[in-house]
């Protein structure tokens, strides 16, 4: 774990909301591993006071990439970045997805920019599994695609693909998939991924979610990221924990 | 560091310097020691332990204010027994001083904890929290009550002879009051300040952002009212001060040290730099060779005022 | 603006829309005139007058902190007796509420001034500031006490028949127990908070940055302090609540709303944005159409908690 | 008095430490006058909380140019706009130089950053009369002459013209100038105004000065900025009775 002063090398617009941003980042990016995630300072000075989660989304060479929608004023800042400024990464944070096993086809679920953490995933998996990605969104317009592979898109507005939510299309296209071995990664807003989870739980499908919640420090120092683990006595932490999970383990 | 002394003496207990990390703001030390160099600093000071390990509140427990942030942990830590077994030997291997912080909710409950951990050598002092805003019981039941406070700084007193500090709650009119029946009591010194009870809400849910309704305003936003706390206390008392509330950089530190504090803790800034104690360290360092100050502990309560 | 209901009533007393200047952060109208149009607001509350003309504090009498500022202006003012003759003709031509926010430091003195002012039609209501923290008499020695805050409010309330509105201090454990008071005392409605108790030094000199040593800290850096606790008084008592601090935009302003005040106040954001009162109008229309809410007194005190 | 969003058309170091910015404020630079000064909101958020407020250094058709010295966080963000950026002006603010009466040589007194409200005040200045100016600073690389006219240097080092300060040297040139009718024009820190001001007052010269101090509001609303006035009995408001007054009209 590092905290590395990280160069703007890009900043792209990916959508009417969403940014790719490069950053130089030599320590951290030869040490990630997918579904981990960076703790960012997006300013210079003490405000915003707390640092910002981003997964990292994908790594070339030397220089790590991060996806993100604007949401407050740390996204409207990070948005403003121009090449040649810094940010300051603390990471690489937490535990990633576990991809390396024996299954034949990674099915990647992504809600919304909850796509971010896939396109490395995508990258790192051995070239012979079969990788088909769902990408859900409210509108055509939502759909992020940077990175992914064989992507099947589920809009709210039947505006492209599947009309209907992410999870209704992964069940809609169960049988095909069910038909070899397979897992399933899921990232994306609270709700989908309880109904994710609910579908493979029930199913007994092999599936690994990544989760989102309010950080202070990122590391497991404030407590202030608790996760109710499936047994229920204790709480678990997603910033060291997780923030991937095996979908068994966690109550959403 | 060749020519400025950074010892410094706390009702009885000395530090190599006065940099301290704060109560639940490091965990046990092991996640922040990748980052830092933790044999540098003055001491640090433990999670609230409680005699049987806590869950804590349920989520959400934090969220960001301006300049600031509220916290309802509610104590979730491991309880005395398990930090004994399994989080001294971790400490033990660190030459920094470490501080026991104990929070109960009654004056034999603090008692019984101490009892169980004054024999554990590693432990240099006990911090009574009496000030947490974020538990039911104990917490700011005590921390306003001024007979609480001295008799549980009375108890605990006399159940151990290493330093014992009274962590206070701002939450109140004259926080000096407080630290008086702390010094009457035979308390070594006062932590000062815990945070300050606040709020936010969603104003599309209108539930409250942070789950138990209120939590802990720490953060630079509190460091106005955290100054004037202190320097109440050092006008009105002799007892020594640790001063604590949004330290973030040696600016700040020195701050904190001129208006009376004779050491101060950071808190919320080891999330934001997990570093921000070593870097203050070599602040201070600068600060004291640039002014000529030979002795650190020559800054504490040297404010400039006529009264 | 069409189909919604901005008006409110705070004890007795009707506003146009609940959007009140705070007393000391907009002088007696004139200059913020300039910038924006007072005919749009709910109310204004005039700088603290006292009977006779105050200097107020010598400088350097404020200072900017993270996401806050100090003040210790000293209740610099005219008095009353130049307030009726100088500043309420101007007052007068505009079309907004007016309340009187009156400063002093005996009961006798809040009751004279009150009495002097009370015939003036202009004046529709009297806000009795009990809390502050930047004067030797009077201030926060009323505000700290119960008795005195109870005291005064009777007899205020004796000598007038306009609503009363009793500011308090923030600097207490419980204002639940003041806003009590008040209402026994027959109070109409309470204003909160007034400004924390905060300091800054300067590190070189050791001096305070403001002459006073203490000031009052205002500015989104309290909003979560200001928060909770006007959701303490509402879940204490029933008084009607006008909430004051750090709010920025009308989010801010619901947020306050939806946490127990019927009306607010803006202080620290004048300074910045003088046009801010209007915007924030504009904001809570907005929000009001999208939220289908018709009379936006509905919003007071809607927060969704489990008790 | 506006509150005017104004585009930053250039940005340019004119020292270690020192930046002149220009603005399009076509609303503002139509009404100010010299002597009078902006309240600047530096960022696009809440914070830092309060304006910045800065003389008006120069005006030029719709533009308007602060000079301005790096000194804490405030003009550390003014210092890193682009162009394009905007930042928000609230002004024109106080009352500014009276200088269109009858006096012969205009004698002004600069010290450090002080020289910034002068270009504007030369430029408005009938072209008969006599300008001189003294400017002062701690060593050579602190002198920014921009917009100035017949400048003398006055340095604590002696690295550049009269080796002293810039009163000292306005003593030792007080033969020639009084020869004359001339009028003083000051600003600077408030030791150098306190020493020019009692110099003035000893001599009876005619002399205007400008101050700084703390600020909120800028216009009169806050009462944060007051300077005794020299009967003493009240206090006087930078923002508003100033920043410029007659040097026997204040106590510094
Ligand atoms: C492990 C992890 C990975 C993430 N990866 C991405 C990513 O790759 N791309 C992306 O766009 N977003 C990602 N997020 C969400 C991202 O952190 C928030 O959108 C961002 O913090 C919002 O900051 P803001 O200042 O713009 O919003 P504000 O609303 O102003 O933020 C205020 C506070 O709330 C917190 N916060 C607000 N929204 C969220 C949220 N959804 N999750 C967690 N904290 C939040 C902020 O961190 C901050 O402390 C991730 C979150 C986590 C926990
Ligand atoms: C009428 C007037 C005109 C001015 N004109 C100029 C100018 O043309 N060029 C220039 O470089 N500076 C000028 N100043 C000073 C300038 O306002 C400060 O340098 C600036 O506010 C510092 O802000 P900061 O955030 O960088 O410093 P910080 O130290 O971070 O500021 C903290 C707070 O202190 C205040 N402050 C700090 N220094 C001063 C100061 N010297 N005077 C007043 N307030 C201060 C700030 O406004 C802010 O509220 C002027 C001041 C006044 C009152
Ligand atoms: C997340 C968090 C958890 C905390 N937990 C404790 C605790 O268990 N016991 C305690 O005495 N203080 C606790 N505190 C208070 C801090 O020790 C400190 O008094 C306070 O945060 C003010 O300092 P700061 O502004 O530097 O953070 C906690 C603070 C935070 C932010
Ligand atoms: C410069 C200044 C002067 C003030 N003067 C008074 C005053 O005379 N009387 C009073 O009751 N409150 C006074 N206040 C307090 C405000 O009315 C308000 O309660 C407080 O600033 C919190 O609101 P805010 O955060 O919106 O500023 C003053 C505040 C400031 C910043
Ligand atoms: S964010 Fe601090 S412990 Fe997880
Ligand atoms: S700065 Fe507010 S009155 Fe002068």
């Amino acid at each position: 774990m590092y905290i590395e002063k990280a160069f703007v090398e890009s900043l792209e617009k990916m959508g009417e909301d969403t940014f790719l941003i490069k950053v130089f980042s030599p320590a951290i990016s030869c040490i990630v591993k997918p579904g981990q995630f960076c703790n960012i300072k997006v300013s210079e000075n003490d405000y915003p006071l707390l640092r910002r989660p981003f997964s990292v989304c994908n790594v070339d060479g030397d220089y790590l990439f991060f996806l993100f929608d604007l949401h407050g004023i740390g996204t409207k800042l990070l948005s403003m970045k121009k090449n040649g400024d810094s940010i300051e990464l603390l990471g690489p944070l937490g535990k990633g997805f576990v991809y390396d096993d024996q299954y034949d086809t990674a099915v990647i679920v992504a809600g919304g920019l909850g796509a971010a953490p896939f396109p490395f995933l995508i990258k790192n998996m051995e070239p012979e599994k079969n990788i088909i990605t769902l990408l859900g969104g409210r509108s055509k317009n939502n759909l992020v695609t940077y990175g992914l592979k064989n992507v099947s898109a589920a809009t709210d507005d039947g505006s492209e693909g599947f009309n209907g939510n992410v999870v209704e299309l992964l069940k809609s296209r169960i049988g095909e998939i069910s038909s070899g071995k397979f897992r399933i990664f899921g990232c994306g807003p609270n709700p989908m991924l309880k109904a994710l989870q609910e579908y493979c739980i029930e199913n007994n499908f092999d599936c690994q979610i990544s989760v989102e919640c309010a950080m202070a420090c990122g590391f497991g120092i404030c407590q202030g990221c608790p996760i109710d683990s499936a047994e229920g006595v204790s709480y678990l932490l997603v910033c060291k924990d997780g923030p991937v999970f095996n979908a068994s383990q966690v109550k959403l | 560091m060749k020519n400025v002394d950074l010892s410094v003496n706390i009702g009885g207990l000395s530090l190599k310097n006065p940099i301290i990390l704060a109560s639940g703001t490091v965990g046990y030390g092991n996640e922040i020691a990748e980052f830092t160099n933790l044999n540098l600093l003055g001491g640090i000071v433990t999670k609230s332990l409680s005699l049987k390990p806590r869950k804590g509140n349920p989520p959400q427990r934090i969220v960001e204010t301006p300049s600031g942030m509220l916290n309802a942990i509610g104590l979730a830590n491991v309880g005395v027994e398990s930090f004994i077994k399994d989080k001294i030997p971790f400490l033990k291997a660190f030459d920094t001083t470490l501080i026991c912080n104990i929070a109960a909710s009654s004056v034999e409950e603090y008692v019984e904890c101490v009892d169980m951990l004054k024999n554990e050598d590693v432990i240099k002092a006990f911090e009574i929290n009496v000030s947490c805003p974020n538990v039911q019981e104990g917490g700011l039941e005590f921390g306003n009550d001024l007979n609480a406070v001295g008799r549980i700084t009375d108890k605990v007193k006399s159940s151990t002879r290493k330093p014992v500090f009274i962590k206070l709650s701002p939450n109140v009119s004259r926080i000096s009051d407080f630290a008086k029946v702390v010094k009457e009591n035979g308390g070594n010194a006062v932590s000062a300040i815990n945070t300050l009870v606040g709020t936010s809400f969603d104003i599309y849910t209108r539930k409250p952002k942070i789950k138990n309704i209120t939590g802990g305003l720490s953060g630079p936003a509190i460091r106005p009212v955290a100054l004037a706390k202190v320097l109440e206390i050092k006008r009105n008392s002799d007892i020594p001060i640790i001063g604590i509330g949004g330290i973030m950089n040696w600016k700040d530190a020195v701050e904190m040290m001129i208006v009376g504090a004779s050491a101060f803790q950071i808190g919320t800034v080891n999330f934001i730099n997990p570093n921000a104690g070593v870097e203050i360290l070599n602040g201070l360092i600068s600060y004291c060779e640039n002014n000529k100050i030979k002795n650190i502990s020559e800054l504490t309560g040297t404010f400039q005022i006529r009264d």
